[in-house]
């Protein structure tokens, strides 16, 4: 029973949380970091079909940024995330205080605003394919209707495409970001509401003012899950695009999957990934400093 | 001497951040230890140490002659009482006192042995098949306290177990835990930041601050001879009367403003001449006098009296300082009221201003 | 956690106030643009081809008829396979199954781990995990080829479903995670005073009190799972693919015209296991999102 | 977790595929188009009468969709029994790899040096003197297809070449008609850029670019010719707007649309529509200017397997897909070229009698597959997409298009 044991017995003390921590611990490490640390070793290769180090310097990625459909499906998925961003969020927070106001049939409309994010992208895609197909979706009832120049076909043209995609993505997403706001909005407090209903401040106020810096933990979750989504914003496009029309609605998934497996070329597909690694982790690091790094769990 | 509990040399570090430094302490077996101190000051954390649900840094802890160090909480013979009461919400009161004694693996006539006596002990027979959610918060505690009964140990660890309750609650169980310890006369070591819990149970107490303990001693010398200024202004309330001064006359007397006061019959050390020192005065050890007595009263004025039922604390300004009086609750003051404060210096304490000890 | 469903808002005071019109006027409008695909959907399904080609897509059917949905269920072709999604439909089911429970329990016990076990460096694959659920999965795509080699686990149900717990594995873990952390942690202290060790908590006290946060890892996945066309074409083989893949044959396969409404019927049978979870569990899934995630 | 392991037991016991007393051969390919299925059940039938049992493994969506699967199956170490590629560079890594099976010796027993036709299909097929591939058909991209009943609804005359066509399209417009279809997927326009270039480009052209591989001539006032009858091409299709090749072609046989620049195979989609040529379409293979076609197609691969039971069963397969009687059936089925030069095909149609006539007369020019790597051919899919359906200069597009062949150099 000397100190002496200690050593051993720190190595072996809880010995059971150790190893149900292996599953993520080799999933971490093998698959995320070792996965991601090989996709970048081969991006600096000219790999084909298969992979091969043959190293080529930094050839992929400047080939890589002269490349028109590259530089495009970047500016695309800036603008479906922007845009995806705010309209999932707000709408999904409007939809939530509408939701909280002790409404009749809440379980209804929830259901109805849940229901699209149980259908995959596939499914989400085709629908709206056809329903803003103009030659028979909204535009061409809204024309049998009498309104004979009324346009309406965003898919078909290259500068609304993305507004077109964004239409069936927000369809899929805002019922689900409806539900985490909703949970969140019904964590908080009554006391809060009492106080600022004493104090008198409008409720528009104290949901600017109050409630949303309340939540936000739920926002950051929310934004993590909308995030996540929309880097990896892939099915959408396939199944309501293809990145059409022209190149006009590519996104970067894309051009990795297509130059990986199409084109055949490795190295290119893992140069495009590790650019959106890159840009994934420029974005997370900051904030999982501000998360982790900033303050003391426990 | 056998001792319940001991803790050498023991400390924690959270990274860089060191918690607990280098503490040491010995509890006796049976004795009541009561750890005190502001939050964040490391009591909760040294419990939990003495639980085993942290990793010591640094030390060794022994619990009835073993080290038990890197033992599992279930091994070191403790039972613990917590803030929340903690109780399993999914199982029954009877479910929740028995869990313990089943991961034991223990036969069941002896687990219900337990159990019944446990409740009898702690008068919560009738509840024993009741979820947690249909209780009281101090039916709660109670069964709390069964859980740690059951287990039948030598040591108890109590971390802050009162401070859900109201103030009536939390009287009675204050009372029926002193009962407890009395009739059970095992050891017993009691988190809290209430003083009057800690000065009502305690046969020792720990103060501490900053990870380090401050004073460990009975609860009437803590109250009388606080080892320092932090121990002073901690304990009472309201809290020691503070003169900034210094010592003069070869330490004979202390020199506030320009009042003089004679420190014979002061009850401590060597007070020597110091260019700055503390005069603490708690306000039960404070006259209120009409005339001044050269060298044995200081000169105030009355701002406020608070009348508190048993007693009355007349707020004064003497000197620039803020001092509380506590007087006889018959006794009115209006406020302007020129008045003397008598000082018992026997009651006194002065402090170092620079080391903050007492001197 | 129970009581934190109920709705916070100032409660309504007259049955028509301008408030309440603009209230349920602007949730209408919303249902209307959430509701408006699954009808053209529905209705485009009942539709013969004759109709879907002629018609408006938001109208009813005139004449009924089933037709699109037999095929779409056991006739339509890929390939030379002409049964339908019935083939797929039982494969999708059998990963579905071990998918769903292996990634649950790994996840919840992630959660369970970071939470109440802190190893040194927990937080550190914690964050990798979090950052994991931003990478693109045709990324990982090459990598996971090679690993399930290496395993022996390639074109195995086994091999799908490690892939499915893997990349299920963040979000989950997240949620299990902030659902873990709002269980009071003394309730974790008292259990080990009590002398439960790891899995003896896990089962006894923590398992208990989540069925909230299970309901919505159970959404989740079976969602994410029972919908993923990419893994399950690529890491198992013919006999093992999930209904999704016989949904894209049937609906990239095009024979001449495309038949809009067999490929409805069979988005709407494909679909049909999610919904169905959704419109059970709607609820509880509130309830389980409220407990997990809100608490950072 | 005593309980999981069990139920993972039995779910993976209900996993195993049943012994079968015939040998499973899995085929994957990406055939799945109404011809192209019932092509299929051409050879699957042929192989099926051999007394193996063809286990089909369609993956629609086309080559894009199906080859990472298939590659992903190969190099996972799960290969299927067979697959389809295009012939050329496609493969030519897993070959290097080992991960294919030799098929030398079938070759050389049936042999396949004599009788494929032309021979720059079965030189695709080899590496380092080994054969890897069969060839099963000839695919040919450059055909322009006409609808007849959109010219008579139009009132004028089918036109009989592309510079008709050309001149055709304010009048078919004017009947609300779109002049020419064009599907959305990005091949869709790389190949109707190479059908322009050979007929505007001319065979010698051709040649020296993709063959010679002599850039200056890709930059050269003569492309420059065919860049601008591709943007007055764009300019036709600019109605069109549906996604698949087959969609297009569909527009074609309702007579939607004009005509469609599209390989052979559309006459499969003709042929299930139960259109006949000559009398409800017409084709007119190099867009009737240059009556040249090239000679890509398909070829199936077999992947290395261990059981020698399937290896024997693959070179069974490989000798079956050569064989005159597969060759005809298959080839009638989907509208494609027999690989071989000694078939009877009195059974062929107008249009497949054109092309047998052209192959005959050796107008052949190999295929981009065979000529260009996948890399710089997804790059040109790429520029075209953006080109068809931008306003990108003639050219802007030229000058980019020179880089990208550069690049495969």
């Amino acid at each position: 029973m000397a100190t002496t044991k200690r050593p051993r017995n720190r190595m072996f003390r809880n010995i059971n949380a150790k190893i149900a921590a292996i599953p993520m611990v080799l999933t971490t490490l093998v698959v995320f970091v070792g996965g991601t640390i090989w996709t970048v070793v081969y991006s600096f290769t000219n790999s084909k079909l298969l992979p091969k180090l043959k190293f080529v310097g930094f050839d992929q990625y400047e080939r890589l940024w002269s490349n028109s459909r590259w530089l495009i499906s970047i500016e695309n998925l800036a603008l479906f995330g922007v845009f995806s961003l705010i309209f999932t969020i707000s709408v999904g927070f409007l939809l939530a205080v509408l939701m909280d106001q002790k409404i009749r049939f809440e379980d209804t409309f929830r259901t109805i605003m849940l229901y699209p994010f149980a259908l995959s992208f596939v499914v989400t895609g085709l629908v709206w394919q056809w329903i803003l197909n103009p030659s028979f979706g909204i535009q061409s009832i809204v024309r049998s209707l009498g309104w004979e120049s009324f346009t309406f076909n965003p898919l078909e043209n290259p500068n609304l495409v993305m507004y077109g995609l964004l239409i069936a993505g927000l369809w899929q997403g805002t019922g689900f970001v409806m539900c985490l706001l909703l949970a969140g909005l019904r964590g908080i407090d009554e006391d809060i509401w009492k106080a600022t209903r004493v104090d008198g401040i409008p409720t528009w106020k104290t949901y600017v003012i109050v409630i949303i810096p309340m939540m936000r933990p739920v926002f950051i979750t929310t934004l993590v899950l909308v995030a996540a989504g929309i880097i990896k914003l892939y099915d959408l496009v396939v199944a309501q695009t293809s990145g059409g029309p022209g190149n006009a609605s590519q996104v970067p998934a894309m051009y990795v999957y297509d130059y990986m497996f199409q084109a055949q070329n490795l190295g290119q597909g893992f140069a495009a990934s590790t650019m959106m690694l890159l840009s994934v982790l420029i974005v997370l690091i900051p904030w999982a400093y501000l998360e982790f790094g900033g303050k003391k769990h426990g | 001497m056998s001792y319940s509990i001991q803790v050498k040399d023991l400390k924690l570090d959270f990274g860089a951040v060191s918690v607990l430094k280098t503490l040491n302490i010995d509890v006796a077996e049976g004795e009541f230890i009561v750890l005190l101190g502001p939050s964040g000051c490391g009591k909760s954390t040294l419990l939990n140490c003495l639980a085993g649900l942290l990793d010591i840094t640094d030390g060794e802890i022994w619990i009835k002659g073993k080290n038990v160090t890197w033992a599992e909480p279930s091994e070191r013979g403790i039972g613990m009482v917590f803030q929340s009461y903690a109780l399993y919400p999914q199982m029954t009161v009877r479910g929740n006192l028995s869990f313990g004694l089943k991961n034991a693996r223990m036969p069941k006539e002896e687990i219900d042995k337990r159990v019944a006596r446990a409740a009898e002990i702690l008068q919560i027979e009738p509840l024993l098949d009741r979820k947690p959610a249909a209780l009281s918060g101090g039916q709660r505690q109670r069964v709390a306290i069964g859980r740690a009964l059951v287990r039948d140990v030598d040591v108890f660890l109590f971390d802050e177990p009162l401070s859900n309750l109201d103030a009536k609650l939390r009287s009675e169980l204050r009372v029926e835990i002193k009962r407890l310890h009395s009739r059970l006369n095992n050891t017993m070591v009691y988190v809290t930041h209430d003083q009057i819990e800690a000065l009502t149970l305690a046969d020792r107490i720990a103060v501490m601050r900053g990870g380090i303990i401050q004073q460990l001693a009975a609860p009437q010398e803590i109250y009388n001879r606080p080892a320092n200024l932090f121990v002073a202004g901690f304990i009472g309330s309201p809290s020691m009367n503070f003169l900034h001064g210094a010592t003069v006359d070869n330490g004979r007397a202390f020199q506030f403003g320009e009042t003089k006061i004679d420190l014979s019959g002061y009850d401590g050390g060597a007070v020597l001449d110091r260019p700055r020192a503390i005069l603490g005065l708690r306000p039960e050890h404070l006259l209120i006098q009409t005339e001044a007595e050269p060298g044995r009263t200081l000169p105030a004025v009355v701002e406020i009296d608070e009348p508190m039922g048993a007693d009355s604390l007349v707020w004064l300004v003497a000197g620039g300082t803020q001092m509380s009086v506590r007087v006889p609750v018959e006794r009115r003051l209006a406020p302007g009221t020129r008045v003397h404060l008598k000082v018992d210096i026997s009651k006194a304490s002065i402090f170092d201003t620079e080391s903050e000890k007492r001197v | 956690m129970a009581e934190a469903v109920h709705p916070r808002g100032t409660k309504p005071r007259r049955r028509l106030s301008g408030r309440n019109i603009m209230l349920y006027g602007t949730l209408l409008v919303f249902s209307l643009y959430y509701i408006l695909p699954l009808w053209v959907m529905v209705m485009t399904s009942l539709k013969g081809m004759p109709e879907v080609r002629l018609g408006n897509i938001f109208a009813p059917p005139v004449e009924i008829t089933f037709e699109p949905w037999v095929k779409a269920w056991a006739e339509a072709c890929t390939g030379l396979n002409c049964d339908g999604l019935s083939r797929g439909f039982w494969n999708s089911v059998r990963i579905l199954i071990p998918s769903v429970i292996l990634s649950i329990i790994v996840a919840s016990v992630n959660g369970y781990a970071l939470v109440n076990w802190r190893f040194k460096g927990s937080d550190v694959f914690f964050t990798i995990l979090i950052f994991g659920s931003f990478i693109p999965y045709q990324v990982m795509l090459y990598p996971i080829v090679i690993l399930l080699r290496e395993m022996g686990l390639y074109g195995t149900l086994w091999g799908l479903v490690v892939v499915h717990t893997i990349f299920g594995m963040p979000i989950l873990t997240l949620l299990f995670r902030n659902y873990f952390s709002s269980i009071p942690e003394e309730l974790f202290k008292a259990a080990r005073v009590d002398g439960a060790g790891f899995w003896g908590i896990y089962f006894r006290i923590m398992l208990p009190m989540s069925l909230p946060i299970f309901v919505v890892a159970l959404i989740l996945q079976v969602t994410g799972i029972w919908n993923d066309f990419l893994f399950g074409v690529v890491y198992t083989k013919p006999d093992l693919y999930p209904m999704t893949v016989q949904l894209n044959n049937i609906v990239n396969s095009v024979q001449g015209v495309k038949e809009y409404n067999v490929n409805m019927a069979a988005t709407l049978l494909t679909g049909l296991v999610p919904l169905i979870i959704y419109f059970v569990s709607g609820k509880l899934f509130v309830r389980g999102i409220a407990a997990g995630a809100v608490k950072g | 977790m005593k309980k999981w392991k069990l139920a993972a037991g039995l779910c993976a016991s209900v996993a195993l595929p049943s012994a079968a007393l015939a040998t499973d051969l899995e085929v994957t390919h990406w055939w799945t188009s109404g011809g192209e299925a019932a092509a299929v059940a051409e050879l699957a039938k042929a192989f099926d009468a051999t007394g193996n049992h063809w286990v089909d493994g369609a993956i629609a969506g086309g080559g894009g969709t199906a080859r990472p699967i298939m590659i992903s199956r190969i190099t996972g170490g799960d290969p299927m029994g067979a697959t389809q590629f295009n012939h050329g560079q496609q493969a030519q890594e897993l070959v290097e790899a080992g991960l294919m099976q030799d098929l030398t010796e079938v070759a050389e027993r049936d042999h396949w040096k004599d009788i494929i036709y032309p021979p720059s299909l079965l030189d695709s097929c080899t590496l380092d003197g080994k054969i890897y591939c069969a060839p099963v058909n000839i695919h040919s991209p450059e055909w322009l297809w006409l609808s007849n009943k959109a010219y008579a609804d139009a009132g004028i005359p089918v036109p009989t070449n592309w510079d008709e066509f050309v001149a055709s399209a304010p009048a078919l417009e004017a009947a609300g008609k779109i002049p020419l279809a064009l599907g959305n997927q990005p091949w869709q326009s790389n190949l109707a850029f190479g059908a322009i270039t050979i007929a505007i480009g001319g065979l010698d052209l051709w040649k020296q670019i993709n063959v010679e591989k002599n850039m200056d001539a890709a930059a050269g006032p003569e492309m420059a010719k065919v860049f601008e009858a591709a943007a007055n091409a764009r300019k036709l299709a600019a109605k069109s707007t549906v996604q698949d090749w087959n969609q297009a072609t569909n527009l074609v046989i309702t007579g939607e649309a004009g005509g469609q620049i599209m390989g052979d195979w559309a006459q499969g989609e003709f042929a299930v529509a139960g259109q006949v040529a000559g009398k409800d379409y017409t084709c007119l293979p190099g867009l009737g200017v240059n009556e040249y076609i090239s000679t890509g197609g398909d070829a199936f691969y077999f992947p290395k397997l261990k059981d020698p039971e399937k290896t024997k069963a693959q070179l069974e397969l490989a000798a079956l897909l050569v064989s005159k009687e597969v060759q005809v059936a298959f080839n009638l089925k989907k509208g494609s070229l027999p690989i071989r030069g000694d078939v009877d095909l009195s059974a062929a149609n107008d249009c497949m009698k054109k092309g047998l006539g052209i192959l005959a007369k050796g107008n052949i020019v190999p295929s981009g597959d065979q000529v260009w790597s996948a890399d710089v051919q997804k790059q040109a899919e790429d520029l075209m997409v953006e080109f068809w359906k931008s306003d990108m200069s003639a050219a802007d597009a030229q000058a980019k298009w020179v880089e990208i062949l550069k690049s495969g150099l």
